[in-house]
């Protein structure tokens, strides 16, 4: 009963706040949905979507300003995604989804293979270049290294990759394929345009991996490791051609057949190798290992 | 004229480097040395590289030409020694790398004969059509011998558009320690005011400037005493200038001479200037006189490592390791050796690499000269000391643009306007840092061409 | 004469001294998250000063018309934030409806600065100063806009430097820039007692 | 023939000017100062000054080896930083707060940014207000120099102040502004002492004469311009001239503001450290103007007598806008799209 | 009609919510407001009890208490005598200073015959914690313990130990600190001469 | 849209901790800056307002997730901000009522929970879409993150600036207390220096 009879108590004093509360409550749902029918702008379904999927907390993490911001912005630079730090990976998954970026993938997908197999020991150098560390500044301050068609090695496409998926390792910039995604940027960012974004059907991949267009004799001056254009390979198998003093691998119809293991064996210098996530080490060159048997 | 020299005239900001032309200021041209194998550069100029005429094993002449063109912005090649066509590969070069060229082993490797050179003494430019210069100019597969290598023909060409009102002829030689301009104006003075006059008839300017520095009164003298001597001309003046690198930048010697700007990413025709290189002049009188095509050069060998430093006329296409050892050796040892001056030169590592014709130059410079510091690329953090600033020839920002460039922020180069470099290396020259600001330009250059070129708009 | 050098005052000391941001705390995720950029952290910057003026004028004018009367001020805090909210949202589809430019140059910001706690912490400190004139209202909402432009310009200038420098990998982003506004705030003590 | 030629980019040769050099040359140019607080502060300023040096030496050290970059104390800025902060610290001072003060000075202000040439705040102040904010007494007790007080001890012990302290010149100027009165007499009674440096006040600020002496040390060696000194003594000066001319009783002449306090000693010293000040010429004016005009603001109108060194981090927030300003247009002009 | 039917198949449940909630604040607030107003006298009791600590009880006195407020105005003033047993332990009142941010109301304890402070508290302030909210803590407010009840100063460093009349401003908040002061050198002289007219204490030194 | 397939949208009975470290509010996501840096000058006031947090966050939690099924898009924030600003409110009274000291040291800054993302982020992207037991857990583990969080930059800055810690004295006496970690500036820099801890942590950890 006293219970009872204090709440009747708060209520009667209560009732006018209820009151006043409730008239704002209508107010603002008057006002916000006739604002809404009237003031409708069409907007890109896609940004709507990626809208949809993000916290909407407008806290601009993301460094826009707020989740409209953002849907904007990622839709015109996808490279952004990941940005929403309270939406976490899921988001970002989700945001991928909407803007379909898997979805243009047809055939096997695409891995960067790099088209140099030398280490710093098995270079040669005229000079020593003491300039910026970059691939791209040292390739302009021509021939401290012989080869001008070699990996330089400052790991330009290092930086580019935002995988991790790339490292210098003696000198030459190798793919981890275990973290690459197969983005490009690195085939972008090298300066002597060695990446090559090669459609890997199989889980290692054979390659040439050489770039050098000189004529045999002068790679050899240069290069322990270098293509010489002697063309044994093409003879052993089709999928190998040589050109301009180089040869070649059609990666379109590459198997792993006896054929192009034999090329791979027969190569002189060991410049055929594979490359993948549990590609086997590359071979010696026949110099080399006749000089390791003496 | 000499009465009227004036001091003084110059652009704003630079540097003044130490000179060091003492070292062959005041050696004569000489021939240069007797070569066995001459590789000519398909590619030495700007523009389009010309493609090969001649076969493995062809048989050439003395100033056959060996090199065509096809493009418009293009110059032949010639053949400086008669010889055999030895082979058509890839040599080095001291900014692509390497490129193609042809080599010739020569029949019988003398050194080269200093050209002999009487201007006949009714010689009057006005006798030739501005478009047989231009054609002959042309033909000798000229370009500019300054520097940049920009086909001459292309500069000279009659009734272009705008019309070029003013031929500036550049005789600044800003660089430390190269002279080959000097010597040339010295000794070769009436070949260059033929060459000169032969260009202003051409181009159609009606006035024309020399500019040289003031740290070269005997030019000045001499120059001076060839135009008073070859009498008709009023409208050829010297212009002595204040000894400042980098004087002799086209931008900065117009603003010196003419007190006008080029616009920024401009050239200067688009203000109806034509600037060219005394030696340039020297081979257009060669070239419309005497049919001579641009087989020679004269190049400073010089550098405090030669033992023998001096002023070469070699064929174009020498290894720069047969003239180092031609002039002596090195004496001390040696830590770099530069294409051209120490201001813009290029370093180059494989001594094999050929004379081209616009290298004026071959420096050996020593660990002392480049400073230790220098030489060990011991740098520290920009501290915004502003001096780069002070001393940018373009009135730019360089810390800033390199900087960016460093950081990967292309689009923030651009808004310091990247572009306008001239890459002089003033900045680079007197950051205390030790920063290689003009190498991070050049390089911040290459990323923007390159992202360009992937991303067409 | 003396309302005119109490409002100057009141300016300053919101601008200078009570520097929201630096000194009150308030806004710190837009300040954390826009001050990347110069361009963006202006256009912030604008827009916070609108909404702050609209809100702190609307706020006070309910507080004194309508809740104090009535004795209600239990409810201002829910009063306070549905005023802000709804104004800013019809304001936001009025610009984007009518005005496509000018809502792309700052009506972008606007959702974001609804959940910031500047401008409900402006309201709130309008009503603990105790301010009893409209127009003295009006410009300490100017006033605490224009303070939190000026910070948010001030850190996005230093930000965009600190770009191009090496800054430790972990201090990098939000930790540099509280590390900054830290020595900022220890600057603008010195305002202390200008006015 | 030629073994282990290098290359590299033009140019291949520099002018003989390094880091290390330009900040040799700012401790030289702090030498006189660094001697009148010797001479005046005793002991006192030298384990001041060496407490700094070392602590900021020391820090930078453990930085770089935290983050596992080469060792860059070779290029003395850290030296300098230290002999700036102790030259702004009152002589009393206890060693184990300067210590603090560098570790902060170094820590915050520098490595935090990345090291030289990385930081916004000029280091020294940084460290300088952090003391301010966290040891209000023991920053603003003013010790008297020896020269006044003969008994002056050797070294003063960790917890007790007992040398004579005094208020410093502007302290007696603040409080001619809050008594309206009196500011005529102050001025004349101080002005000689602030030229010779005989009062009291931080280490290296007392002196104009050893000030000057080391400012235009460093202005023929070009290792400052002349623009920043001029703006900030310049504006200042106008400032303290309305000041005095709207209330002379309460506002002292305006030479007197240029010698005492930090004034001079920031204009030459601390507004002019090249990596906190705006890069263009045009900045530096504007720069300078801006620390002039804030320190007479705070000195005039402000709770606390001195305002050098907030004017000084307040125009180092704001020399990234300054220098967007002043940006710099190329000889061409604009480029056409 | 049908766009009314709309609206409120889309609001209803914000006008519902608004209610409901509306009710829950005001019913909250009634329930608490007894103890919140309660929280505040009993917080000046406990406060007056600590800077008296032999008083057993503080009634507020009958007689008028009319002093000038520091902006001029004329106002009312209780004024509670604290006592032990029946004997007079002190006087305790309340005073208002204008701090930095804010008002800073003080509760004020002097002794029987009004000669010196017994010490004061901070009853309400907004001043900036770790500056000027230092008011509150033990070193600053010691100071004014067994202090004359008029002529004091702010000094700027010193020993804050040492009992006179000058008061050590406490670091960086000089305006705080001046705060507590000017109040104490404001309303204490008023409130002792109205007390002596009134014949509560005696006249004396 | 779909709820909790993806895992990080909300915090799973199992990881009642995540919000102590791996989705900590402060130290990771950056949410509620301001009340963090205004309010921790001390623990004990910082630990008010945790508590306050908490309290509002289970709150408003329980209330969204109960509405979760009846929102109309457009007027979902503002019946968030509704509800937020309501619990609030009372958090507020009860403060007043019962913990008058702390009420008025946090002053101005209790009502500025409203505007405090962590709330509205875990209204929208937790409690709109789960029932109401995970929601809960979902509150109770991100408000447990923010006190500590606030907690942990608290306890530095009164040990560090006065000396105490939970208004105890524990430094010894000579020690002279850094004022300019109870100020402004000491929030700021504190923060700023332990979300790099927390940083070079996550980094060296992954
Ligand atoms: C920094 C700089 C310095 C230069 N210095 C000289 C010089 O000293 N002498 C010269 O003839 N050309 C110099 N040049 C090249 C000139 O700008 C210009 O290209 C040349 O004079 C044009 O003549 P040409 O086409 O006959 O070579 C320089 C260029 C630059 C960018
Ligand atoms: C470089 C430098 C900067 C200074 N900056 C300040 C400052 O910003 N604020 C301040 O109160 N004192 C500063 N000082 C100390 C003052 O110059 C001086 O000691 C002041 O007059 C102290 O007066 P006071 O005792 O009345 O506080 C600085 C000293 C130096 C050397
Ligand atoms: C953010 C901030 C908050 C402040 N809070 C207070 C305060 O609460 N109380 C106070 O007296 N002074 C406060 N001050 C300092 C005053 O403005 C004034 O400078 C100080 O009282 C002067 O003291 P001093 O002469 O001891 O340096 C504050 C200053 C700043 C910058
Ligand atoms: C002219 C000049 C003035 C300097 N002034 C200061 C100074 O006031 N404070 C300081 O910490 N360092 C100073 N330095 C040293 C150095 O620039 C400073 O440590 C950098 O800010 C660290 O990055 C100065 C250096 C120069 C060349
Ligand atoms: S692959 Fe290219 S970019 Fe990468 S390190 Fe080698 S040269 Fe440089
Ligand atoms: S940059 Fe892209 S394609 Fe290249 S390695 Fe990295 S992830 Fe792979
Ligand atoms: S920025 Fe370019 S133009 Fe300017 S000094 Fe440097 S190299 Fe020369
Ligand atoms: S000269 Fe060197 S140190 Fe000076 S501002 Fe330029 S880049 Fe920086
Ligand atoms: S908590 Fe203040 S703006 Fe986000």
């Amino acid at each position: 009963m006293m219970i009872l009879a204090s709440i009747v108590d708060l209520l009667s004093s209560a009732w006018m706040a209820g009151l006043i509360m409730l008239g704002l409550g209508f107010v603002f749902a008057v006002i916000l949905l006739i604002a809404h029918e009237k003031l409708k702008v069409e907007v890109d379904p896609r940004i709507v979507q990626i809208h949809a999927a993000l916290p909407n907390i407008d806290c601009g993490a993301c460094g826009f300003a707020g989740c409209g911001g953002y849907a904007k912005g990622v839709l015109e630079n996808p490279e952004l995604i990941g940005r929403c730090s309270p939406g976490g990976a899921a988001v970002a998954a989700k945001i991928a989804a909407i803007l379909n970026l898997q979805a243009s993938e047809s055939g096997p997908a695409q891995r960067p293979i790099v088209h140099c197999r030398a280490h710093t020991a098995d270079r040669t150098y005229y000079a020593e270049y003491q300039g910026i560390p970059s691939c791209t500044a040292a390739n302009a301050l021509a021939n401290a290294q012989a080869c001008k068609f070699g990996c330089l090695g400052f790991g330009d496409c290092v930086r580019a990759c935002k995988f991790d998926a790339l490292h210098i390792i003696d000198g030459l910039s190798t793919v981890d394929y275990s973290k690459c995604t197969g983005c490009t940027a690195c085939s972008k960012a090298c300066p002597r345009n060695l990446i090559e974004m090669v459609p890997f059907g199989h889980e290692n991949m054979m390659t040439v991996a050489c770039s050098s267009k000189e004529n045999g004799k002068t790679t050899r001056a240069m290069c322990q490791v270098g293509c010489i254009g002697c063309g044994l390979c093409a003879k052993q198998s089709e999928a190998f051609t040589v050109a301009d003093n180089l040869a070649r691998m059609d990666y379109a119809q590459y198997a792993p057949c006896g054929e192009n293991e034999a090329a791979l064996n027969k190569c002189p210098t060991g410049v055929i190798v594979y490359r993948g996530k549990t590609a086997p080490p590359p071979r010696e060159p026949k110099t080399k290992q006749a000089a390791a048997k003496a | 004229m000499t009465d009227d020299l004036k001091d003084g005239c110059t652009f704003s900001r630079g540097v003044h480097p130490p000179e060091s032309k003492h070292l062959t200021e005041d050696r004569p041209i000489e021939p240069g040395p007797a070569v066995g194998e001459l590789s000519i550069l398909l590619s030495q100029h700007i523009g389009a590289p010309c493609q090969a005429a001649v076969m493995k094993g062809d048989l050439v002449e003395a100033g056959q030409r060996i090199g065509e063109c096809q493009a418009f912005v293009c110059a032949p090649a010639h053949a400086p020694v008669a010889g055999k066509v030895k082979e058509l590969a890839l040599k080095p070069h001291p900014v692509l790398g390497r490129c193609q060229a042809i080599t010739i082993e020569a029949q019988d490797p003398t050194p080269p004969s200093l050209p002999s050179f009487d201007l006949p003494a009714d010689f009057d430019p006005a006798r030739y059509k501005p478009d047989e210069i231009c054609e002959a100019v042309r033909d000798a597969g000229l370009v500019g011998m300054g520097g940049a290598g920009f086909p001459t023909s292309v500069k000279i060409q009659p009734d272009a558009k705008p019309p070029k009102h003013t031929l500036l002829v550049n005789g600044c030689e800003c660089e430390p320690y190269i002279t080959c301009d000097y010597r040339i104006m010295l000794e070769w003075t009436d070949q260059v005011l033929a060459g000169i006059r032969l260009a202003q008839r051409a181009c159609g300017a009606s006035k024309v400037f020399i500019g040289i520095e003031d740290n070269k009164p005997k030019a000045i003298e001499a120059m001076s005493a060839a135009i008073a001597r070859a009498g008709s001309t009023g409208d050829i003046r010297v212009v002595p200038l204040q000894t400042k690198y980098p004087q002799g930048g086209e931008r900065q010697l117009i603003n010196a001479v003419l007190g006008r700007t080029v616009p920024t990413g401009g050239i200067p025709p688009m203000i109806g200037v034509v600037v060219i290189n005394v030696a340039t002049a020297a081979a257009i009188a060669d070239a419309v006189l005497y049919n001579r095509p641009l087989t020679h050069r004269v190049v400073t060998v010089t550098g405090e490592a030669i033992a023998r430093p001096g002023n070469y006329y070699v064929p174009i296409g020498t290894p720069v390791e047969a003239l180092i050892e031609f002039c002596g050796g090195v004496t001390e040892k040696s830590a770099k050796v530069v294409m051209g001056g120490p201001m813009m030169g290029l370093a180059i590592a494989d001594l094999t690499t050929p004379i081209t014709k616009t290298g004026g130059a071959v420096t050996v410079l020593t660990r002392h000269q480049i400073g230790q510091a220098k030489f060990e690329r011991r740098q520290t953090a920009c501290i915004r000391c502003g001096r780069c600033l002070e001393v940018c020839p373009e009135n730019l920002n360089p810390t800033r643009i390199a900087h960016a460039v460093k950081s990967n922020l292309l689009d923030v180069a651009e808004s310091h306007f990247i572009g306008a470099c001239i890459e002089c290396g003033c900045c680079s020259y007197v950051c205390p840092a030790n920063i290689e600001l003009t190498g991070y330009i050049k390089t911040g250059k290459i990323f923007l061409a390159r992202q360009r070129k992937k991303m067409p708009a | 004469m003396d309302t005119v050098y109490l409002l100057i005052t009141g300016f300053l000391s919101v601008v200078l001294i009570n520097n929201l941001v630096l000194t009150k705390f308030l806004g710190i995720c837009p300040y954390l998250g826009v001050s990347g950029r110069i361009d963006m952290a202006f256009g912030m910057g604008l827009a916070v000063t609108f909404v702050m003026t609209l809100s702190g004028t609307l706020t006070w004018l309910i507080d004194h018309m309508v809740l104090i009367p009535l004795g209600l001020e239990v409810t201002r805090y829910v009063c306070f934030i549905l005023v802000i909210a709804s104004a800013v949202q019809l304001v936001e589809m009025y610009l984007r409806k009518f005005f496509p430019p000018l809502y792309d140059s700052f009506g972008i910001f606007l959702p974001l600065i609804t959940t910031n706690c500047a401008i409900l912490g402006l309201c709130l400190f309008l009503n603990l100063w105790g301010i009893d004139s409209l127009l003295e209202a009006v410009v300490l909402s100017v006033g605490g806009g224009i303070g939190f432009t000026m910070a948010i310009c001030i850190m996005a200038g230093i930000r965009e430097n600190l770009r191009m420098v090496d800054v430790p990998e972990c201090l990098q982003g939000a930790p540099i820039t509280l590390i900054t506004a830290g020595i900022l705030s220890l600057a603008f003590m010195g305002f202390a007692g200008i006015i | 023939m030629l073994k282990d030629i290098t290359v590299s980019f033009a140019p291949h040769i520099s002018q003989p000017l390094s880091t290390r050099r330009v900040m040799i040359d700012v401790a030289v140019g702090l030498l006189p100062a660094m001697a009148v607080a010797g001479i005046y502060f005793r002991i006192h300023a030298l384990l001041l000054i060496g407490t700094c040096v070392i602590w900021c030496a020391a820090t930078e050290w453990v930085c770089n080896q935290i983050r596992r970059k080469p060792n860059s104390l070779g290029d003395f800025s850290a030296v300098v930083t230290g002999i700036i902060l102790a030259l702004s610290l009152p002589p009393g001072l206890s060693l184990w707060a300067a210590a603090i003060g560098s570790v902060v000075s170094i820590v915050v202000g520098k490595m935090a940014f990345g090291g030289l040439g990385a930081n916004v705040f000029n280091p020294a102040m940084v460290g300088r207000a952090f003391l301010t904010a966290s040891f209000g007494v023991m920053m603003t007790t003013w010790t008297v120099p020896a020269s006044i007080d003969a008994g002056m001890p050797d070294l003063s012990s960790d917890d007790t102040v007992d040398t004579r302290t005094q208020a410093t010149p502007l302290a007696w100027s603040k409080t001619a502004i809050k008594d309206k009165n009196e500011a005529k007499t102050y001025s004349s009674r101080l002005l000689f002492s602030t030229v010779t440096g005989e009062v009291a006040g931080s280490l290296g600020e007392t002196s104009a004469i050893a000030i000057l002496l080391g400012g235009a040390y460093l202005l023929w060696r070009k290792t400052i311009g002349f623009h920043i000194p001029a703006a900030v003594l310049g504006s200042a000066f106008a400032a303290a001239a309305i000041a005095y001319l709207v209330n002379a009783d309460a506002y002292v002449q305006p030479f007197f503001h240029l010698t005492s306090g930090a004034l001079l000693f920031g204009a030459f010293f601390i507004a002019t450290d090249p990596v906190t000040a705006p890069l263009t010429r045009r900045g530096m004016w504007l720069f300078g103007i801006g620390v002039g005009t804030v320190t007479m603001v705070i000195r005039i109108l402000g709770e606390y007598p001195e305002g050098m060194m907030f004017a000084v981090l307040l125009m180092n927030a704001v020399t990234p806008l300054i220098d967007r300003l002043c940006k710099r247009i190329p000889a061409g002009g604009r480029p056409h799209a | 009609m049908r766009s009314i039917r709309h609206f409120f198949e889309q609001s209803w449940l914000l006008i519902a919510a608004s209610f409901f909630f509306g009710l829950l604040i005001a019913i909250t607030n009634a329930a608490l407001s007894p103890k919140i107003e309660q929280n505040r006298n009993s917080k000046l009791n406990e406060l007056a009890g600590g800077l008296l600590p032999d008083a057993t009880a503080f009634t507020p006195i009958a007689e008028t208490i009319e002093i000038q407020a520091l902006d001029g105005k004329q106002q009312r003033l209780v004024v509670y005598r604290a006592t032990t047993g029946d004997r007079t332990a002190g006087w305790v009142f309340q005073v208002v200073g204008s701090g930095f941010a804010d008002k800073i109301e003080l509760v004020v304890a002097v002794d029987a015959a009004f000669a010196t402070i017994a010490g004061f508290d901070v009853l309400a302030s907004n001043e900036t914690p770790g500056f000027g909210d230092q008011i509150k803590y033990s070193y600053y407010r010691d100071q004014f313990k067994g202090a004359p009840t008029d002529g004091l100063t702010l000094v700027k460093g010193g020993d804050p130990t040492t009992i006179d009349a000058q008061i050590v401003a406490i670091t960086g908040a000089t305006v705080s600190s001046t705060a507590v002061v000017r109040a104490m050198d404001h309303y204490l002289p008023q409130i002792k001469t109205q007390l002596q007219q009134k014949g509560l204490i005696g006249h004396g030194n | 849209m779909a709820t909790d397939s993806d895992g990080q949208t909300c915090v799973y009975k199992n990881t009642l901790l995540a919000g102590l470290w791996r989705e900590n509010p402060v130290l990771r996501l950056l949410l509620g800056m301001c009340p963090t840096l205004a309010v921790t000058a001390a623990v004990k006031p910082a630990f008010t307002m945790g508590m306050c947090v908490v309290f509002v966050l289970v709150c408003s939690n329980v209330m969204v997730s109960l509405m979760r099924n009846m929102l109309k898009p457009h007027l979902r924030i503002l019946m968030f901000t509704l509800t937020i600003a309501t619990f609030v409110t009372i958090a507020d009274l009860l403060l007043k009522a019962f913990q008058p000291d702390m009420s008025a040291a946090l002053g101005p800054y209790v009502p500025l929970i409203i505007v405090n993302c962590i709330i509205i982020a875990r209204a929208e992207a937790c409690a709109s879409k789960n029932p109401i037991l995970l929601s809960i857990v979902d509150a109770l583990s991100m408000g447990a993150g923010f006190t500590v969080a606030l907690c942990v930059l608290a306890g530095i800055r009164e040990v560090l600036g006065t000396g105490k810690f939970f208004d105890i004295q524990v430094m010894p006496k000579a020690f002279v207390p850094w004022a300019a970690l109870s100020m402004p500036v000491g929030a700021f820099l504190t923060l700023g220096f332990l979300l790099g801890l927390v940083a070079l942590i996550t980094k060296k950890r992954s």
